[in-house]
């Protein structure tokens, strides 16, 4: 496929031609915080701040769907053969059948909801569309597990157009999960920002789809603009950490997993949601049910494993009742149990859960410590758990060598 | 489905602490469904959910129904042990639901039949009170008062004046809370 | 991992829930349940209440099979769905059914049910219990309180194919003879020569005939051989505790000691994310569970 | 010796002498520019205890009800003047075991709100330096560095400070700040008379707006201090169902608002959820008109005096007239 050229003032075009086919959704400053949104025309697409608060996960695993509306309703037979207004008007005259019959029942009409219009989220990171990539696997039934046709309904109808990082953050850790600031895992086409404008790559064909939906506002790449692209991308790739290597982490969470240091690294959590909700593939989730009168509806609803009371049983017996159970769970879900489910990592590296955890608990530092080897049981010291910071680098080193 | 309320109402009574109330009130959920108890929204008659103490109150109502007091239809009686129980929530939770007033009522400071619930009651609705239009409910559509059991005829004229007051507001449509 | 002996679905093929009928009918959603209507209701014990319930289309009725120790998700369209242990014997094709213990939200409005009255049911999943593999052995169920509802589907077909099996002894407890689910069942198994059936109340009352003292206390007193013997234990947390203990004592490998686990559960296939015990999803990878798989999981029972 | 040695002499002292488990402080986050609370258990770990003006923290909320750990462990821990407050007003109702608690006054001259410098730049932030009392250098990630006076950049809380020492404290770390004459002059509210002077209807327009981008990640709730319900919070009820869980303009209204009014008295203004909340809500806003009705019905500041009660937890038939 041709990779084409946008010029930089030719982006609201752009997206104006998207916006007469599908909902268009992006990165916009509303009152200082960038979140993605419907985007409107003559909106400021906000791509200088890296990382809009949220992934754009929203908006195909929305945060309340509503998939079932149901209505009760009494029926009244009618008594067959007989005269319905006699039998109101000398209810006593009926003998016992036909009361019986009369009695009315109770019916309830299901409706399935499940509507998925045709989307395009321009301006999500390579980062954001890996943790589409990571969802897919959950919903889309991979190893054996159901396929969920509320989640596939709406990513069959998105393209996801993504822009290149070109300055990551210190936060970010693409690199060491696998990806990158240019990487094209779920991304349908890619955005290279380079002098005057983007260069734009269709990687597949919902994104050669979308390019040619929005053709006239794009010119073919010169083989200069190209090459600052690859300089682009090489550069910004240059400038991401890597705190850790992924060989052995999966097994020594596994063998880590009553080890103390939990407790060290959980004490500053406050065991609220934020880390879950603005990652681009935490996708658990809550069913819950509203009925008002005779009519209602079944809802998911985004839910965390930080919630106290996400797994409390009825009885009141909680599997994972202290903190340091439920921050253990998120890390280990990340790195051990979907890999052991899904063969890759829930985690795309983008650093959201870093910036905006509000006590900044670092997953990078997480992995270090709790993804390395528990350390050899000093003589003497073994029930003084070591402080995390200090003990960090080592362990990281100890691990690569 | 009637089976439902029953549910709720025992569930509120767990809450409230008060055994003796299990069965027969249904607090906060029960703001809900007794608002959503009425027809189409549009030029409708406004909905007014009432949340009274079972001693004196209820009971004062009660008086103004057995007097043959007139009062407007648009109240819906939601019965609490006391005043004391009763959470600002409930009255956020009756206009989440579509409420177009409130309004509460107790028994007289000195005469609650558990000797001081009121009294701690009355700092709480003072303070909704004062917040409730910052939260953008306009003030005409809380009210709370005292209502003893014999004041059947006072019942008539807070009941009165108050729906009086949220029919000039008219039905509360495209609102939030 | 695609190859790891899992059914996997696609859109086009799927086979979900109660039938492939209903999986055409609401266009492979696994999220939806299938309307039942209850036909009728058994109060076993004050708290469990048994219901028994046809779903409302004949077709699925029809081809809804499940395995023994399979689970469903039972609940009222307004209230919310929990999962309970299938407990109707799988031959049987007239109706589903479920014990119910009152206690949270959904189950105190399922207790208020009426016969005719309409309910959801997205049934079945799990693993269930092999008893297929388990033929020519003899099968040992210590089970307690409500704990017998998750066993029951299961009792029910190894009774049924009693033949295939060397041996049946249950271990029932409850805290009050007044407890016992299934007693009209318990009261048949009395009568059957081939079931060895030990009952047993935690405290002495008048006109107790049979054992008293707590399930494992009586279990190491019964003293099972573990030769060529499958047990299975299912009731309260605390109870299955100390039988995996007791069972341990009296010499049987992790490999052949059974349970069933319960754990709060939202979307019942694997997905929500909240009955995991480590790597292991209760709802599609369990409830059944060797004490050998369950050794491997993190303490968060 | 400056506030930050008191602070790690005081901590090391009391972990040496058995008297805490663990002592919280704050120290460096993930770069120069982020503080995070920390957890000190050995005292040969007490350097990495920092005091700058990035500590905003207000660490009581990792002494409330189910954040021990382990649940009867004896802490210690640094608090700020305002975050005292809060600490009295868990004193007040006896929600913390004082005979468990080390408390190390800070006097605190301002906190620097790290959000009002993040807007000044697209760029991340990746040092904050404070050369001297006053001075604020910020570098960002591509290497732009810019000064600012700290006094352009505090917290909106730290600008009508009236609690600079901490009001109750087993040590002070240094030596004490200029407190402001309270006598003379009641709290300052001028901060909340812009929303008081807009009309209902603009008001809900307003708070429907700002509350829309609610994520429901309850961080406002698991941080504030004084928020100790926890796992029984009724805003997570399902039995009965007070608020659902689904997240639209109502339910997030509404469980904002009931989050206001169940710290009704107890809730300081120390802004902790403000600083949490990760879309960047002014949550704090609404907690000041409440604590300001609060003053005007009461004269009450809540937090402020160890043995006072909160005012919604007694009545006085002298005084309380309301509704006669």
């Amino acid at each position: 496929m041709a990779i084409r050229f946008l010029k930089q003032d030719q982006l609201p075009a752009f997206l104006g031609q998207l916006a007469e086919k599908a909902r268009v959704v992006a990165p916009v400053k509303t009152d200082g915080v960038v979140q993605f949104q419907p985007w409107v025309s003559g909106q400021d697409v906000e791509l200088d701040v890296l990382l809009a608060k949220q992934s754009p996960k929203e908006y195909v695993f929305l945060q309340t769907e509503t998939y079932l509306k149901f209505g009760y309703e009494m029926v009244k037979p009618e008594a067959a053969g007989g005269d319905t207004a006699a039998e109101e008007a000398d209810p006593v005259s009926v003998d016992d059948a036909a009361v019986e019959v009369a009695i009315p029942y109770e019916t309830v009409t299901v409706e399935p909801q499940n509507e998925a219009p045709a989307q395009v989220i321009f301006g999500l990171r390579p980062c954001d569309a890996r943790g589409f990539v990571q969802m897919d696997q959950v919903f889309g039934g991979y190893g054996g597990f159901y396929y969920d046709p509320l989640y596939n309904a709406r990513r069959e109808a998105t393209t996801l157009l993504a822009v290149t990082c070109r300055e990551p953050r210190s936060t970010c850790f693409c690199t060491a999960i696998g990806g990158g600031p240019a990487g094209e895992e779920g991304v349908d086409a890619l955005f290279t920002q380079v002098d005057g404008g983007f260069v734009v790559e269709a990687l597949t064909e919902k994104g050669e789809a979308a390019l040619a939906a929005a053709g006239a506002a794009l010119t073919d790449a010169t083989d200069a603009q190209i090459a600052a692209a690859g300089e682009v991308k090489t550069a910004a790739g240059a400038k991401i950490d890597v705190p850790f290597a992924l060989e052995g982490i999966r097994d020594n969470l596994h063998d880590n997993i009553a080890d103390d240091r939990w407790h060290d690294q959980a004490m500053r959590c406050i065991s609220c949601g934020t880390c879950t909700y603005v990652c681009p593939s935490c996708y658990c989730f809550s069913i819950n049910d509203e009925l008002v009168e005779s009519t209602g509806e079944r809802y998911r609803v985004w839910d965390n494993c930080f919630n106290p009371l996400y797994t409390e049983e009825t009885s009141g017996h909680n599997p994972r009742a202290q903190k340091s159970n439920r921050f253990r769970n998120r890390f280990s879900h990340k790195f051990w149990y979907y890999p052991d489910k899904y063969d890759s990592l829930l985690c795309s590296g983008c650093g959201r859960c870093i910036m905006n955890c509000p006590t900044r608990i670092d997953i990078r530092e997480i992995v270090r410590v709790m993804g390395a080897p528990a350390p050899a049981v000093a003589a003497g010291a073994a029930s003084e758990a070591p402080a995390a910071t200090g003990d960090a680098p080592a362990v990281a080193e100890g691990k690569e060598a | 489905m009637a089976d439902q309320t029953t549910t709720q109402a025992n569930d509120a009574a767990v809450v409230a602490g008060d055994t003796a109330a299990a069965g027969t009130i249904d607090a906060a959920s029960g703001a809900g469904a007794a608002v959503a108890a009425d027809g189409a929204a549009g030029d409708r008659p406004v909905k007014i959910v009432g949340i009274v103490c079972n001693w004196c109150s209820y009971a004062g109502a009660d008086t103004a129904g057995t007097g043959r007091f007139k009062q407007p239809p648009n109240l819906r009686l939601i019965r609490v042990p006391c005043t004391g129980r009763v959470d600002p929530l409930f009255a956020l939770k009756a206009f989440e639901k579509g409420a177009d007033g409130v309004l509460i009522s107790g028994c007289h400071p000195g005469d609650c039949h558990y000797s001081e619930g009121n009294y701690y009651a009355r700092r709480k609705f003072e303070l909704l009170e004062r917040m409730i239009h910052h939260l953008g409910i306009p003030k005409e559509r809380f009210r709370w008062t005292w209502v003893s059991a014999s004041e059947g005829q006072r019942w008539q004229q807070v009941v009165t004046e108050f729906v009086a007051g949220v029919e000039k507001l008219g039905p509360r449509e495209g609102r939030a809370l | 991992m695609a190859d790891n002996g899992k059914r996997v679905y696609t859109p086009a093929d799927l086979v979900v829930g109660a039938s492939t009928a209903r999986a055409g009918k609401l266009g492979g959603n696994p999220y939806l349940p299938e309307v039942a209507t209850v036909i009728d209701i058994i109060e076993e014990t004050p708290t469990i209440k048994t219901f028994r319930m046809k779903f409302d289309d004949p077709e699925v009725q029809k081809n809804f099979t499940f395995l023994p120790g399979q689970v469903g998700q039972f609940g009222i369209f307004g209230v919310g769905e929990s999962t309970f242990a299938i407990s109707s014997k799988p031959s049987e094709k007239e109706f589903i059914q479920f014990s119910v213990m009152k206690a949270g939200e959904v189950t105190k409005a399922l207790h208020n049910l009426s016969v005719g009255d309409k309910v959801g049911i997205r049934a079945p999943m799990g693993n269930g219990f092999p008893v297929e593999a388990w033929k020519g052995k003899h099968i040992l169920y210590v089970l307690g309180g409500i704990g017998s509802a998750a066993l029951k589907a299961t009792m029910e077909y190894t009774l049924e194919h009693r033949a295939d099996y060397a041996g049946i002894t249950i271990l029932y407890g409850a805290t009050h003879p007044t407890n016992f689910t299934y007693w009209y069942d318990v009261q048949e198994w009395q009568e059957r020569s081939d079931i060895e059936l030990v009952l047993t109340i935690d405290r002495d009352c008048d006109g107790w005939q049979c054992d008293v003292g707590l399930v494992p206390t009586v279990l190491e007193r019964m003293a099972p051989k573990p030769e060529n013997t499958i047990a299975i234990t299912c009731g309260p947390p605390i109870m299955i505790k100390f039988a995996l203990i007791s069972f341990e004592k009296l010499g049987f490998t992790p490999e052949q000691t059974y349970t069933t686990l319960e754990k709060r559960m939202k979307c019942g296939i694997g997905i929500c994310g909240r009955c995991n015990v480590g790597p292991k999803y209760v709802c599609v990878d369990g409830p059944v569970f060797s004490l050998a798989e369950l050794k491997e999981l993190p303490d968060e029972l | 010796m400056s506030r930050q040695d008191h602070i790690r002499e005081f901590a090391a002292q009391a972990l040496a002498d058995g008297r805490v488990d663990y002592f919280i402080g704050w120290k460096q986050g993930y770069n120069s520019s982020e503080v995070v609370p920390a957890f000190v258990k050995d005292p040969a770990d007490v350097d990495q205890l920092i005091w700058t003006p990035l500590c905003h923290h207000n660490l009581v909320t990792f002494i409330k009800r189910n954040m021990p750990d382990p649940a009867d462990a004896k802490i210690g821990l640094c608090v700020k003047g305002c975050d005292s407050r809060t600490l009295v007003a868990l004193l007040q109702e006896e929600l913390v075991d004082k005979e468990k608690l080390y408390v190390v006054g800070v006097p605190c001259d301002g906190i620097v709100d790290r959000r009002k410098l993040e807007k000044e730049f697209a760029d991340e932030l990746v040092d904050i330096a404070f050369p001297e009392r006053g001075r604020v250098v910020v570098t960002t990630g591509k290497g732009e560095t810019r000064e600012f006076a700290q006094d352009d950049v505090l917290l909106d809380v730290c600008g009508r400070c009236r609690y600079p020492n901490a009001l109750y404290a087993d040590d002070v770390a240094g030596p004490l700040e200029a407190e402001p004459d309270r006598e003379e002059s009641g709290p300052d509210w001028s901060d909340i008379a812009d929303f008081e002077n807009l009309s209902d209807d603009e008001k809900q327009a307003a708070l429907e707006r700002v509350y829309a981008t609610c994520i429901r990640c309850f961080a406002c709730v698991h941080v504030c201090p004084v928020c100790v319900c926890w796992d029984k919070c009724v805003n997570r009820s399902r039995e009965p169902e007070l608020v659902a869980q689904k997240v639209g303009a109502k339910e997030n209204l509404l469980f904002q608002m009931i989050h206001m009014f169940h710290v009704a008295g107890r809730c300081t203004s120390c802004g902790a959820c403000d600083r949490a909340c990760p879309v960047e809500i002014p949550l704090y806003l609404l907690h000041r008109k409440m604590n300001k009705e609060i003053y005007d019905m009461f004269g009450f500041e809540p937090g402020t005096k160890l043995d006072e009660k909160p005012v919604f937890q007694l009545f006085d038939l002298a005084t309380d007239h309301f509704g006669d």
